[in-house]
């Protein structure tokens, strides 16, 4: 996601290093600051769920879609989980149409796994006959507005949009036919993984890189975490190196922002839970 | 499409399902640059579509050899997010997609001064969030502003519209069940100061006389979008100083002429 | 389909203009004059039809193929119509192999518009088992050589290659199995629709643009009348504009053109229809 | 392709299924030009084959790092129309398509004069409109001609012709029942003036001595085949003047050699 | 196959025919010598079979897979063989990843009919329920060094791994159940064919080109010949031209060759085809 | 991918599957030079894994816009065959394999002095023959060597290994019954000398102090790993005089840093 070169030619490598050095950054964030976080959720009336999430100027919208399919072969007592994203071209100079680039790709099977591993979606629940229909959860992900941390954005805007689905509920008959009802229910939600991105910029650790800063971080390390404060999955991205102590760090700032978040996020979103339990 | 059987009622005493009159547009929201990178953007709600449009340019052609010796190389794609159709839609571009992209391109192209950008390439990228029917006006409309507020030089802006035939009578500006279910559908696009229609296209089935109704009919929803548009653009910048563009619209004008 | 432009070189748009104002062409035609159409119908034996039609020196081969397939989840009583283009590398310098680009996917759909919207086949004549067999019939155009007016060649080459194609008769048992009989049968054709293409030429308009005068057109519409006068389906393209009463004058040029192309192709193959009714 | 049980007689007193003997040809149609567009072309009718071939070139290369500094670059692509094939064939190219466009590229490169254009390229497209056995025989011989008809500068014509094994018996110039049932198929190709065969193919299964057999028989079949390229050429061109393409090629001979 | 341009500015195409004509190769071998063959076959314990077969530097590596799969619907009764090559990046700098090339889709159908039309499988008895279910049989080459000579390491890699290859054996119920036993069983192969390709080199037919004589090669004849000394399948490739008797040198050639390598090859490997009858 | 019920005893009295004991490598073979055409290359079995890597570089760099004009243009491509997994992969490449490419990039490039190429490209392909887990480690191990080979600068060697977990137990080395039933993976690079962490992925779910476990014993595998590849290239090169890649290597360094 490395567009951010030719803003470096404004704001140059040294201005932002100086700033680091007083432990400020140059829009005036500490270094474990996180730019603003607003959600909007279930925005979408066609999509089984939805959530659009901005951090500072970046924005992802994630779509929900339940529909019927199989199940893969060798869990026949599952539902299906994908997720996809879609660098679409009104996010950034940089970002082309056409197939999904090894970026997308990335970012998609590290919001993947955060969800996964996590078990956040029981699965399970989501078989309705054994080894032949179960339902699909397709999580679609948008970047409209590319300014900067897309891991923590799309990751965050996908376990929303998730929280916010709702499937009809259904009978099967004996024979294994599939009657809805008209009543609908949420998805089996059990975790709230949070991902947080930890960069490394000198000898300095930030979280939530901005656009401009992408330019000069050295390495990151996205860390899912969930509720329990379990790591739920982790990746090392950029050429740097950490040494262990550094990963050490990471794994503690990103525990503490993740809870965080995810505190402040449910409290603004209380409403639109409440019918849930 | 073909259509269903006619026992189904879309209008019921003159009240179509939506709650709407025969003659009357959706609700039309416009927002004037809502994303940050794209060097201008606009974001509309058209009833239930819900579009977003990015407009990337003047800048660099890729790959090279589609740069224009005499003018920009002026680009559009319309997408549908796969969250926004009633059934998940795949991320690859249909080939209604790709039609699409071309027929907006046709219909906004007419009002750009390509002609000041030789070399150059404009891009304008629509991405349908949510669909309702009517997404080619709204995404042609939104990208109208979009290009505005990208500071790109324009004879007019661009306003479009449907009109289109349910149960029998020419309505205005089917929504998504009217469009399946209905008899015919008519998008327009105008440039509103010179009338002149950069879009047309018709399916279904109409005698020329119900033909000439429902254009009549397009036109002037074009007109009313064509306000809000205005609208939306003076209450984007009446607060900023004149802005720039407006000038450089009027500059590229005359050079084009 | 602007490959005209090499062209243009030598027939100046000077010259087309000015025959122009003398309501002439420079080939000669008249302002609302086709040139030349032949048809030659039934000339592939593999094919269930077929129709080679030329206007001009444009040339495109209809194939028809009657499968059988599956029916579209939400028309579980419907047979498939799909309409395909081929821009064969044989037709025109411009023409390159490789996936269908956006010019011949216009083509196909402005065809298939044409055909569906008139109902010209009754698909739900071809409907076998509901929901489960159908037929699927295949339109292939092959492009095979381009001098303007791609548009109205396809779109008569599609519907007199329909008009052509004869599917085995059969038998459904109550177990659902297909019998094949000996006999064939035509299929269901209700409507003969034409799309004629009506271009403006700064004030004049005129229809049947060969490639010459492509290289000058400002835009153009292009417009399905069924056999009772109604408009199926109308395209505009190019991007010049069109005032309300071109519009109006557009559509009854096409209206006139396109019974009397009707029916001069009905006369000239009165031999093969015969047997139909 | 597996071939089925011998039970089925293909060939009953001498006479095959569609009444040739086992020497004889199917009948072959050559038409010379009828593409105007392009700068070459060639419409064959082989038995129930019914194909068009067109040439474009000499012309510039895309993309450009193809060319190459001391010939033209040459390209072939062998395609078959959804509609060619007793089940619809899809139409983006099979990997058949794309073995059989290489194969009749090599069958054609040595009859060009690639030398005399460098940095140019030289495209023969082979269009399968109908196949009932032997296309890529016909298609090459098409091809052929389409390349005259260019004016390309050729040593000599490229003529080819199949001959195959079925019950029991080598005969010429297989339909597409016999290819399907039979035991072996060897097509060829040949430049008649020198006898250089520059296409040769088989599959299917033949002692040694049955496959010099066919071979000798299908390079009879060329010679044949040769003879109707002539005449078509002859009548073609008879009431213009004498065409400066062949002359052209004879210069072009001497270059080259 | 032509990347060995770069090679010949050092070996000059002169060198080449000097030796030529003295009956010699500039690796020292004489016109008709091989250059040493080895195998190694099952050396993959995850596929069903497998062979490595090295010629000079040429390395190719085939794996089979065998499958459960549906027949091609014109024959019920038959089990399905497809043949893959992956001109991998790793065995020459002109061989590029992405999807097959046109020398990648050749050198397969030629291994493809040197198997299928010698009918070293019978594909009929791996049939399991006729119409429904059959074996698939994959074989894929992996060509791991280019040094000239693909089509003949190629063909011997395939036969190798094929005959290598076990399938689980089974039982099919009256209902059609397929149930495994646990005991294997080789693929019921029936001919062994070998590949030998001549070339010709000016006057002069050698075998088993290298990668750099392929620079100075007019044109080749890959001949595939079965275990009674019959021709299954040949293919003519590269621009040159063959004269009748230089054809029947060619066929004279292969036929001595291949029944040379088959029982070279077979002498080697007796140890792992002992079990077999 | 989620994990089996933990009913399934993955080690019984301290002993693994495969015979191991909990902090025990797998064997591991490493070959230097196999391939003859690569600029470089290794070979490496490591349990049943079976991995090619080849490097081809520094060389030019196509298409030639990618190239950098202050350092080489560094790619890799992991690649799974047909026939490395139980079931048959297909040849195209999978969204996993191309992340693990871009993981596999990124774990190595840090460890190369690109900026002694500028506008020239290396390639690193890595062909998984046999695949039982862990072969991204195993990849990066063998390709590290390969860039040894090719004579490529390095700061250091880049040595793999995974932790993970099962059965309650933090284990060394996960195979792929390991992996598909235990209950987390975490697999590690590093460049030896200075220990930095190239990569790091988790997956699964281990508390804080497993987590730290795990990465201190998959630190301690990279280490063994490490020697088993110093061990590799002395035994490759011993007979040999002192390679010149050894000295480019250090020079390589100075003029980095």
């Amino acid at each position: 996601m490395s567009d951010s070169y030719k803003i470096v030619a404004k704001i140059t490598k040294k201005q932002i290093a100086d700033n680091l050095l007083k432990n400020t950054r140059i829009d005036g964030r500490g270094l474990l600051d996180y730019r603003e976080i607003t959600t909007e959720i279930g925005l979408l009336e066609k999509a089984s769920g939805s959530a659009l999430v901005s951090i500072g100027k970046t924005k992802v919208l994630a779509g929900v879609k339940v529909e019927m399919g199989e199940p893969y072969p060798d869990k026949p007592d599952a539902g299906v989980l994908t997720v996809n994203v879609e660098l679409t071209p009104l996010a950034s100079p940089s970002f082309e149409p056409g197939p999904p680039s090894e970026d997308a790709i990335e970012l998609a099977r590290v919001v993947d796994r955060g969800i996964r591993e996590s078990k956040a979606v029981d699965l399970n629940k989501l078989c309705i006959v054994p080894g032949k229909k179960v339902f699909v959860v397709f999580v679609d992900l948008n970047v409209l507005n590319h300014s900067g941390n897309l891991f923590d954005t799309s990751a965050l805007a996908s376990i929303l949009a998730l929280m916010n689905a709702k499937t009809r509920e259904y009978t099967v008959s004996k024979g294994g036919q599939l009657k809805y009802k008209k009543s609908t229910t949420h998805l089996p939600i059990q975790n709230f993984p949070v991902e947080v991105t930890v960069a490394k910029i000198g000898e300095k650790m930030v979280v939530d890189v901005s656009l401009e800063e992408e330019a000069v971080i050295d390495a990151q390390l996205t860390i899912a975490v969930g509720k329990d404060n379990e790591i739920c999955a982790i990746q090392k991205s950029l050429i740097g190196t950490f040494s262990q102590d550094e990963v050490h760090q990471a794994l503690q700032i990103a525990t503490d922002k993740a809870k965080e978040i995810r505190e402040k996020v449910l409290r603004g979103v209380e409403g639109w839970l409440e019918g849930k339990e | 499409m073909p259509k269903k059987a006619k026992s189904e009622k879309l209008i019921r005493r003159g009240v179509r399902t939506d709650g709407r009159k025969i003659h009357d547009l959706r609700n039309i929201k416009i927002e004037v640059g809502p994303l940050e990178r794209a060097d201008g953007s606009a974001y509309i709600e058209w009833g239930n579509n819900k579009i977003l449009a990015a407009v990337y340019g003047p800048r660099e052609v890729h790959p090279r050899h589609l740069a224009r010796p005499d003018r920009a190389f002026f680009r559009c794609r319309y997408h549908m997010a796969p969250f926004s159709t009633t059934e998940r839609k795949r991320p690859a571009p249909s080939r209604r997609e790709r039609e699409l992209s071309k027929v907006t391109r046709v219909a906004l192209e007419p009002s750009i001064l390509t002609k000041l950008y030789p070399r150059a390439g404009i891009d304008v990228f629509i991405e349908i969030l949510q669909s309702d029917g009517g997404t080619r006006c709204a995404g042609i409309t939104a990208a109208s502003i979009a290009l505005v507020d990208a500071g790109i030089p324009m004879k007019d802006l661009v306003a479009a519209c449907a009109a289109g035939k349910i149960d029998g009578k020419i309505v205005l500006d089917l929504n998504e069940v009217e469009d399946q279910e209905g008899d015919a559908d008519v998008p327009v696009a105008i440039m509103p100061r010179t009338g002149g229609i950069s879009l047309l296209q018709m399916d279904g089935i109409l005698s020329q006389t119900e033909f000439k109704e429902a254009l009549e009919l397009a036109l002037e929803g074009c007109k009313q979008v064509y306000e809000l548009q205005k609208e939306a653009l003076t209450k984007a910048y009446v607060q900023e100083e004149a802005p720039v563009k407006d000038e450089e619209k009027s500059e590229g004008e005359e050079q084009n002429e």
